[in-house]
């Protein structure tokens, strides 16, 4: 899908991000950023310093410092939005997205109903998620609450061709859509920090996008179907490895995006596998994996071999303490049990 | 607050304009009232008796391209902003010819070809989105303003605070306009800060304001001519705190124990449509009758407004799945292969 | 279960919410309220009433009016809540909760996490649910966001016997307790409001107490299990009663409290029907309704004869003309058709 | 603020607390920032060099019974207001021996045996709940007080809003401490808001602001003193703006481009340490060995909280499983029947 032929542009997460929000800006001036700490001079270019630059192609209007206020920021986007502009808030850590609830519930997700459809509400707001050590209230996966929200979209990228495609289709979406970026997954500090992964991905120089709703198959198999998201997508990926040798074929779907979620390439999965596994980092219960295995139980019935598996970050805040976080998220032995214990049930 | 409204400046068009503008809102809000005592309309109203010459004096000051942002309660804002009697009217019977298609009902009117928002009835939530309105007219350097409608309950919001103080900061072409009518539902304002002035809270971002008599039309109409004039030229918000009171209760079927009679009758003698009346005809006798004229024609409108909203179908069941999403994406509890 | 005896002593929910409260702030000094419009005199004695005359019982010091200001009384509540006292915050409808989520996500459901188990939180948020045509912004019936979050429990009472004891429960519980009651269920206004339902249920005048965590089996049935909440329970039970002259037996269980969920007594149902339908009135996507469905579908895959259906409010904000509020919610057609094609699909 | 620290009212012995206050705060922040650059500690860390006479000061006029709350800046407040030098340390490094068992971590140090809940490290999150706190001392009648520390940047947050006003508006026992430093990570105060002195915009509460030296312990002490008996007496909140700077990053890893240099050697001129013993040791010259002393044992003291933090075993994994809920609940994701 994303070709890793050798001598092709790579880059990070956070380097596609970026690349795609300025091909955006140049491309449409009705988009701008807004948010803490974004465009200081000698400042961080955004919690995870995705804007480092911006404010020197496109100048401190379009790049819009705040107080920390958090409705503030959500509320102009709204209303900027509903007069025409594409914001882009920010709101550094997804954890803080609970102050300004209001503006994106009651609001962004309902003016263009209550409007009877006349006003439109396009926003991308970029929403950081992931455990790293920093405790309860800085390393939420916060996206299963806003698949609830009837007129929101939510998007949940995990490499970077397809973060930069579908953040440029976020952008140009009408409505308003929430990015789930995993903050361990960006790239900038290199490999340890997700733990030998190798962040970077190809990257055409061309243009692309990559629309909403398209589910990812990272890895085709035959035995189980296995749905994951974010740094689980990529344990999920390294459990799979480990099972293949054992005999057992994953095939491994990045949703991609969650509302619109593409079933359609998930339920043609089960139908050949019979098998579901999903993963996620958001807390198991209510968490997205709940919905996705409701609609398989009700729509593919008879396509399921076995009982539907989630895996998923245990139902406790986040400790900060490295052996408590680690048992809380999945790991990959966790996953490669759980898959294993699901296809010797039911060879 | 008891002197006579100054209509000096005003010729005698301009003076029935306004006059017709509160007359319109009085009599929509009484006929709304009767009509939902005889189960007419469904769900709740939130009626703006007594306030009509803020809606009306502010919305005079505004240029046809401004916008403003209501609240719950948000019929005389709708009507003073340009919203069709009809429109507003077949909107609270939830029909489809209502201004949002009969999705909003009361409490989100609204019209987009008129600069108004859908209402926002969660208090503040306006004060909080018009920030972006005024961001959005200082980037697009169109030279629009936004004014923003909320109770003095409001203020007391985190919602309130963080969008005045962001609009003062970037300095953004907005007119805060507080209506103070003493009480958020059944509570006095006194009782839920030490500072019963709402002007006296905004020194903390910065920000002109003024206090207004709010059952004077014409004073209402100058100040916020003066705020919209600064706010466009740059200047920053302006927030006019607009000393008023609800003749009515809070919602259907308040019963106003909470109030004492003598403070009622004391505001009902401020009535803002005759203060007006009595300052045009003692300048000149002859427009009585012309009011007069201007009531009747009032009354004709609303009566076609009811006709017209009794008359409107109801929208079809399968309009409840339209217009979540902008483009033809579907409903997902619609089923259909995607989610 | 609620011996319906004539003679006996019969109250609405409100009523019987009302009387719990008035027992326990008796029983415990720190049990105090604490919200808009709650005590005022001459008021409304909270939206729907149900304070009413308990100012002149306890005084305006434990019945605590606030400013508009939902941050002020959540954070007020947490903060008390902590320091020894068992606060009940009232936010008028459940949809103006959106303006405090940090202070019940991210403060009082981690606090006692973070402090490593040393600080209890033991509040009662009343939080009024249910379409009423009043719109997008008064009608939501939020629940399911908060069986998401870690470290709260989430109570869904929907008839005055259980309303009452399990409000007891729940102001005794040392955890937070999200308390969902259904604004067309309080009987204050009569049956009209509900569409002719008797809204009153016995309650004895003897003190009594309802666990969190125990489902109330509504009506015993051998071909399907219903699992449902609030005014849609109600309608289920009527449906029921239609499709049990077509020769279709429902069981019809209330879980009453969705966190803890009593999920042994739904198994067993289950165990015995093979068919699973959940009915509720919140939206389907993320709705509670899946997470059950993931349950069943993971533990009792072998007793299901078929594919489990959820019932739902549809995914849209809540339009206010009532042609089309009908369209959205669950009626009892609906629920009767889907049971029907259920049943036939596998006979 | 240049003024020397005025010690005339304090004993030696007092003098000596307050020095030993600041300097274990001090010498305990150096050490975390050279551990966490060793890759000893997880996560991040918020650090406390330069504020030091805040916390020391504010804490040393509270009574025992008294509490705090904290922010993502806790550590100072935490070592100020008792908590031990091992349990805050061990929590750093995630250990089952800190405070919080290793669960809270820096930026959620807190101890109820010691009147400190843990911090919140959501910004202003600590100003709303202070009211509850001080809500139930008031409805217990119990005399205590609770005192809320956040810095300037939080006063831009709605929950600061609400919080201040409703407190206010009961009289609630509380001090507010705003340790203005100047700047909210990288983001000057001065362009979040038009109105830069914190003390300016609370007159929107109707409470009592002093703006105070927040480099001069004894200013400190002396303030919260006040602000302390006012609230205790049914007086009400007081908001105390503490001119302050942090000599640090925001956390580690910010390099601090966004400031002059200039700016950071002026304030470092008024270490709250060097000001402090200037003072004291002007009055009795005798006394530099006795404070040489003092910062032997703080030492001492850290060396063995250093040691007793490495030595300390990690949490057990079971561990990450209990005190989500108060009673046996388990954890739904846990299986095990209910859910
Ligand atoms: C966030 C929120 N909290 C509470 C309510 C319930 N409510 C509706 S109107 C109202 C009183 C509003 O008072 P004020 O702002 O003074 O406006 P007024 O009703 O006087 O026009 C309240 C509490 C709400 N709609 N939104
Ligand atoms: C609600 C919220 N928004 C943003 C952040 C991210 N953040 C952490 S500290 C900080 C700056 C805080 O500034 P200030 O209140 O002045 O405290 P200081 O860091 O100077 O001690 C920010 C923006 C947060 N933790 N919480
Ligand atoms: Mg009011
Ligand atoms: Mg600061």
């Amino acid at each position: 899908m994303t070709g890793d032929q050798v001598g092709e542009r790579r880059l990070s997460i956070g380097a596609a991000i970026r690349e795609a929000i300025i091909e955006e800006m140049q491309r449409d001036e009705r988009v701008f950023l807004i948010g803490e700490d974004i465009g200081i001079p000698g400042g961080f270019g955004g919690a995870f310093g995705v804007y480092l630059g911006l404010p020197e192609i496109f100048g401190r209007d379009r790049i819009i410092d705040t107080p920390i206020s958090e409705k503030a920021i959500a509320g102009a986007a709204v209303g900027a939005a509903m007069m025409g502009m594409r914001p882009i808030p920010d709101l550094q850590y997804s954890d803080f997205v609970f102050e300004c609830m209001d503006e994106i519930v009651n609001q962004a997700a309902k003016m263009r109903y209550m409007s009877g459809g006349r006003i439109r509400v396009p926003l991308v707001l970029r929403l950081p998620v992931g455990a790293s050590n920093r405790g309860a209230q800085h390393g939420q996966s916060p996206e299963s609450y806003f698949i609830h929200v009837p007129g929101l979209k939510v998007v949940c990228p995990s490499d970077a061709y397809h973060a930069k495609g579908i953040m440029k289709a976020a952008i140009r979406d009408d409505d308003p859509v929430l990015v789930f970026e995993h903050k361990l997954l960006y790239g900038s500090k290199g490999r340890e920090s997700a733990g030998g992964l190798d962040l970077t991905a190809h990257v055409p120089e061309e243009e692309y996008v990559v629309p909403l709703g398209q589910a990812v198959v990272k890895r085709a198999g035959t035995d189980v179907t296995i749905v994951a998201t974010h740094l689980v997508l990529y344990r999920c990926l390294a459990a799979a490895e480990i099972l293949a040798e054992e005999g057992i074929e994953c095939e491994v779907i990045d949703p991609l995006s969650l509302l619109p979620l593409d079933v359609e390439t998930i339920y043609a999965s089960v139908d050949r596998t019979g098998r579901l596994v999903i993963a996620h980092e958001d807390t198991l219960t209510g968490g997205w994996g709940a919905e996705l295995a409701a609609r398989v139980v009700g729509e593919r019935f008879d396509s399921l071999r076995a009982p539907i598996v989630r895996i998923a970050g245990h139902d406790v805040p986040l400790p900060v303490a490295p052996a408590l976080e680690e048992a809380v998220i999945p790991s990959i032995d966790r996953i490669a049990d759980q898959v294993r214990a699901l296809v010797a049930a039911r060879r | 607050m008891n002197e006579p409204v100054d209509v000096s400046g005003l010729d005698a068009d301009h003076a029935r304009l306004l006059y017709r503008g509160l007359v319109r809102l009085r009599r929509f809000e009484d006929r709304v009232y009767q009509l939902f005592l005889k189960g007419e309309l469904p769900g709740t109203v939130h009626q703006y008796q007594g306030q009509e010459a803020v809606a009306v004096g502010v919305c005079d000051a505004l240029e046809p391209g401004d916008w403003i942002t209501s609240t719950h309660r948000p019929h005389g804002h709708a009507l003073a902003k340009g919203v069709s009697m009809r429109g507003a009217m077949a909107e609270l019977y939830g029909k489809a010819t209502g201004c949002c298609g009969g999705k909003g009902g009361s409490m989100h009117l609204g019209d987009p070809d008129v600069g108004m928002v859908p209402a926002i009835a969660i208090v503040a939530g306006g004060v909080s989105i018009v920030s972006g309105m005024g961001l959005a007219f200082k980037l697009q350097g169109s030279g629009q303003v936004a004014a923003c409608f909320f109770g003095e309950g409001a203020t007391n919001e985190g919602a309130f605070h963080e969008g005045v103080n962001f609009a003062a900061v970037q300095r953004l072409p907005i007119v805060y306009v507080c209506e103070n009518n003493l009480y958020g539902a059944s509570t006095a304002y006194h009782l839920t800060t030490l500072v019963p002035d709402v002007v006296d809270r905004v020194a903390a971002y910065g920000i002109p304001a003024v206090s207004v008599d709010g059952m004077d039309v014409v004073a209402m109409r100058e100040a916020t001519a003066e705020a919209r004039e600064r706010a466009a030229g740059g200047g920053g918000p302006t927030l006019i705190e607009a000393k008023t009171y609800r003749f009515a209760g809070h919602s259907r079927g308040d019963a106003r124990k909470y109030r004492e009679r003598e403070e009622e009758d004391a505001w009902r003698d401020l009535d803002p449509l005759t203060r007006l009346r009595d300052a045009v005809v003692s300048r000149d006798p002859s427009e009585a009758g012309r009011l007069d004229a201007v009531e009747a024609e009032v009354e004709a409108e609303l009566e076609d407004a009811v006709t017209f909203a009794r008359e409107s179908p109801e929208p079809d069941a399968a309009e409840a799945f339209t217009g979540v999403y902008a483009d033809a994406f579907p409903v997902p509890s619609m089923r259909g292969g995607i989610l």
